[in-house]
């Protein structure tokens, strides 16, 4: 969790720097919910997330490296720097992205889903989106599909409270929203985020009801994004004060103190926070001598099929 | 050589690929049980059953996303749109997910789908169910469009989908799901290239560049002309993106005309590209301006008289021939 | 009632005769849903229906002839030889269409409502789909608006069974749909549709709901569709012995005993039956006799802006 | 005149209008509160109240949807796409329903709805957020397309689009919008009519076809080649659906060559239309095939070199001008 806010800092600064380009959402707040979902996965499981997509990346074992060097436009990236913030990919590690357009994952992780149950192995899929994405017609036909067939998915709804600038109350009739689970014949759960074990043990239940065929689960968790939308976005619309309250549950002081109280000296959460420090500079070095990402890398990773462009004269009109 | 109606060839060809390969499937509304809204995949839940021929609910934008899901993770989906238009409402997963994962993905994941049905007008099914889609999904790259109007094309190039690596949008025609056509026999594999055309014709006085259901047309057309002395060469292009241009150049030059037909609307698509390719390719060979016939630009009216008006027909092709040749009309 | 089924089996007849080309969807089976919804209308209400939209249109209205007349391609038709079966329209009446893509005119009917409400009137719209329709996301982002913004609208899910050939078994985790309404955070209803009076007085309290503000409601009606899903469909799907049970409930019959209960003499009732009779040779035999579908309106009717082609030369490439 | 920015132009034309007639309304995501994702609508809330700038939920399918009700029903919506990118998922909306309802009623329905948001590449938003849409827009009959590069083109454009009977797309950009330019004073109303072109700059070497962003670099590579004496022509048809042909012959006819800047990707598209009509309508005076320079091939890329590579460039533009030309580069 502290490498997720280090990295997310990190990244913040550098965007300011102009060494990234156009989009960046961060994950700053929401930490405890990519840790402590990954943490209830094994080998072979497969997550699908927005693009507030770092977080989950690095839960899921990205190097930090591979990420700033994304970030940073970089042919070392997790994508080559073909994909951006955004577009976050690492097939080895089962994260099968970074999406951009709202809701148009959801139908593709059922799809992931559906590969499990037709192959007749027992990998899960998980599913991220934010609160905002319930409204669109893809939440909707993926949610659907994935009822009717009883398909390994766990449907995570990160409820940071806000699209953009709106809030969940000018955008849903309903608040609680898993009342739209029993639409869908599934099951529905619905808590806070901000310890990191109940997140691991709520998300263990629905994983481990997937992997035993019993069908998909929705979960919708509350959460709370600490820096804008993205980074042009000031967050004008919410309140200093809604933010300092909120603030207060941080995962990571809530984390901190859960370590304190169980025993661990201020010194060795230290000791990790600077090994963290390290971790997430040595990534900007390297992400920054990292050779730039590759025409020829654009050209040959359109197609599998050599029969595309493979060079500018090929590619022109 | 059999023959075969196109429904059959493509029946065939689905069939083929999923006893050939566990990882394909079929899936779309209607598919199983109903045995397919226009028959193509009839006998095909018996044959391979419900694992591997899956009916859907009416929700094509879920589908198609589930099949991409599929084919990112390892499987060969076959995704029928029971027809072309109503793939619009599943539009933003083939251009902004099928088409681009595998770059986006730095190159590490393919996604080897299929997306097929019927394309075009049909018979009196008015405005909402007529569209010729070809020029949506020829713009997008990432992605193969293929466009057969013969049994032997579709069989054929539909063996070259199922087994390509990259997503593949297979355009059939309800109009021409009852052509017949000749088709290797049984046991003798074809698998037709993307990207290469096919001299339907050959002649010297004219190209015509033609493809999918009016291509029948446009033989018929050629055959009017060669009684009035007039010589075409009829060029399918059968794959639209990536187009033969070598084939449709190399035409052009013994020709030194050219009339493009086509069934979608007149604005752009395959129909512009072939003329901006052909004028830019071979112009000092050009002697007449390249024309194009394309469907009327309206939306398709549902009674028969106005249907038949606004798509291409025989005549207009003839004219356009006629016009392009300075022959006059006799 | 009695007018539409007549109309109906005309058209089939008409079909066969190829008269009428294109698809072709009957209503026979579900006339008290049309009939009763009607009833419940004022003027200056708007309804949206699917492609199966012969009956709702002869409800609210339509004269046979015109009907008979779209469905041969005949300038007097409802819609000048344009729409063709699927696509009546007759916004004199309120019937703003006859719509063919699932889930399309879901959201539209919505903006009807939408009007509406921006207009301070309080007319209200009703629209009907099938039960196939609940998994597109056009009903789900039209249902959520509609919920959101307490449009005033009343959704008629007429669940006839079958979606083409698919039973709902196969395409919904749930079979009571009104589970739905509440993820919308609306009104539902459900009941069967056989009786006329009791379709007219279930949807009239919705529409009055609507009518007063309180938002809209989600109806789902049982019924049964005696024909195919349209005239190339064989529906052997269902069996002859289904197909004889469900018409015990034929709504025809029981709106007939419930007339002779109440006194009507048979003779009276046949004397309807034959007027009926004779409006609808009336309407084939004008629309046989009718103007073919024109060019010029094909022209004109494309765009209101005189900036389009008018003729075939400028229709051209 | 006074200097405002496109998207101050773009601003002033829906608050005009909106002020002039009570049944216009602004309608998309963060339209309201948030002031617009790109501040187009920066201060209309406050203004206009929320029943006039409305806030949806992210649902493009059912606000277009709603858009078009109301428009049926005799209000004037003013649709924002975030960005055009996301009309995908509305896709069938406009093309099975906008541009259909008109004609599929027999022309008893009008549906006024003017859809609107940027278009193209931003900046390193990379594979999904980057799209030129108007390939896919131009080709359906029944709606109009345009596609303004100036402040003064988009508020004269935008008042004649929100007056309009029928539906609109209308194309901004998201790196137009800090441009600058002159806009007629207030009070001065100007309503630039559709399928009107207007020269950016007179030439007589070659005519140079540009729109939307890639206007601006072409506006450079003709000051490039001045420097070299290849005067160039820029003709801008600001509409695309329906192209002002006339104008666009015309200048052809006196530069004898042609070369058409987008930014959308090759095939197909306004581009090829472009080449089509004018080897078409100007082939005696062509002394050169028609070229063009647009997007490379490719998905967008995230990586700025990669994306300033893939984008058309001054180079590019000056390389075909050039080439059309028959002048060496010096
Ligand atoms: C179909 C579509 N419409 C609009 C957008 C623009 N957009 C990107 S993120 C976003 C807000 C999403 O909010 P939420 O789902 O709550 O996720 P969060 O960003 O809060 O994690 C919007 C409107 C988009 N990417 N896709
Ligand atoms: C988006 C879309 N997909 C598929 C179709 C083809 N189609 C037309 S009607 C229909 C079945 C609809 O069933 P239901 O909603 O139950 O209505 P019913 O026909 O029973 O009245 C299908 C699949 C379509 N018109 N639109
Ligand atoms: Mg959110
Ligand atoms: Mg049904």
């Amino acid at each position: 969790m502290y490498l997720i806010r280090r990295f997310e800092e990190e990244a913040a600064r550098a965007y300011a720097q102009g060494k990234i380009g156009g989009f960046l959402h961060l994950y700053i707040g929401q930490e405890a919910i990519a840790v402590g979902a990954a943490a209830a996965l094994k080998d072979g499981d497969t997550v699908f997330q927005t693009y507030r997509d770092h977080g989950i990346s690095l839960a899921l074992g990205s190097t930090p490296e591979a990420c700033m060097a994304e970030l940073f436009g970089k042919d070392t990236g997790v994508s080559r720097g073909m994909g951006g913030s955004m577009h976050f990919f690492d097939k080895a590690n089962g994260f099968m992205g970074g999406w951009g357009i709202v809701g148009g994952h959801v139908a593709v992780a059922a799809g992931a889903a559906f590969k499990a149950k037709y192959a007749g192995d027992d990998s899960v899929t998980l599913c991220f989106f934010g609160e905002g994405a319930t409204n669109i017609g893809g939440f909707h036909e993926g949610l659907s599909l994935a009822g009717l067939w009883k398909l390994p998915i766990v449907f995570i709804c990160e409820n940071n409270q806000y699209a953009m600038g709106t809030p969940m109350s000018r955008t849903s009739a309903i608040q609680d929203l898993t009342l739209k689970a029993q639409g869908y014949g599934m099951h529905g759960d619905r808590f806070a985020g901000y310890d990191v074990a109940t997140v691991r043990e709520r998300v263990q239940q629905a994983v481990d009801r997937a992997r035993k065929g019993e069908g998909p689960t929705f979960i919708e968790i509350e959460t709370y994004r600490f820096r804008g939308h993205s980074m042009s976005d000031p967050a004008k619309y919410r309140s200093r004060a809604e933010l300092e309250e909120r603030k207060k549950k941080d995962p990571l002081a809530i984390t901190k103190s859960q370590l304190t109280d169980a025993g661990m000296s201020l010194e060795a959460i230290d000791e990790v926070e600077e090994a963290v420090e390290e971790v997430v500079s040595a990534a900007v070095k390297a992400a920054d001598a990292a050779e730039p990402a590759k025409e020829e890398v654009m050209f040959d990773s359109v197609m599998a099929t050599k029969l595309g462009p493979k060079n500018r004269e090929e590619a022109e009109v | 050589m059999r023959e075969l109606r196109y429904r059959e060839a493509v029946r065939e060809a689905i069939a083929e690929e999923m006893e050939a390969d566990e990882s394909v499937f079929l899936m779309g509304e209607e598919v199983g049980h109903y045995q397919g809204a226009y028959k193509v995949s009839e006998g095909l839940l018996a044959r391979f059953g419900e694992k591997r021929v899956i009916d859907t609910p009416i929700a094509e934008a879920g589908f198609a996303g589930i099949g991409i899901g599929a084919a990112m993770t390892g499987l060969r989906p076959v995704i029928e749109f029971m027809t072309w238009n109503f793939s619009f409402v599943a539009f933003d997963q083939i251009i902004s997910n099928a088409a681009k994962i595998r770059q986006m993905s730095g190159g590490t994941i393919d996604v080897p789908i299929v997306f097929r049905g019927p394309n075009g007008a049909a018979k009196q099914v008015a405005s909402q169910h007529s569209h010729s889609v070809d020029p949506f999904y020829t713009n997008i790259p990432g992605i193969f469009v293929v466009m057969p109007a013969t049994p032997r094309d579709a069989k054929g190039l539909l063996k070259t989908a199922i087994r390509c690596n990259d997503p593949v949008v297979f355009l059939e025609g309800e109009t021409l799901y009852n052509v017949k056509g000749e088709v290797p026999d049984e046991g003798e594999e074809e698998l037709i290239p993307f990207g290469k055309g096919r001299i339907g014709r050959e002649g010297t006085d004219c190209t015509i560049v033609a493809f999918g259901r009016p291509y029948y047309e446009t033989m018929q057309a050629a055959e009017k002309l060669a009684e009035d002395g007039i010589e075409c060469e009829v060029v399918d292009p059968r794959t639209l993106r990536p187009l033969d241009l070598d084939l449709l150049v190399e035409s052009v030059k013994k020709t030194h005309r050219c009339v493009v037909v086509h069934e979608h609307w007149p604005y752009g698509g395959p129909g512009a590209e072939i003329v901006d390719q052909i004028q830019r390719h071979a112009f000092d060979w050009l002697d007449a301006p390249i024309e194009r016939v394309g469907s009327l630009d309206v939306p398709m009216p549902y009674a028969s008289n106005l249907e038949n008006f606004v798509l291409p027909t025989v005549e207009r092709i003839t004219d356009a021939v006629r016009k392009v040749t300075y022959s006059e009309k006799k």
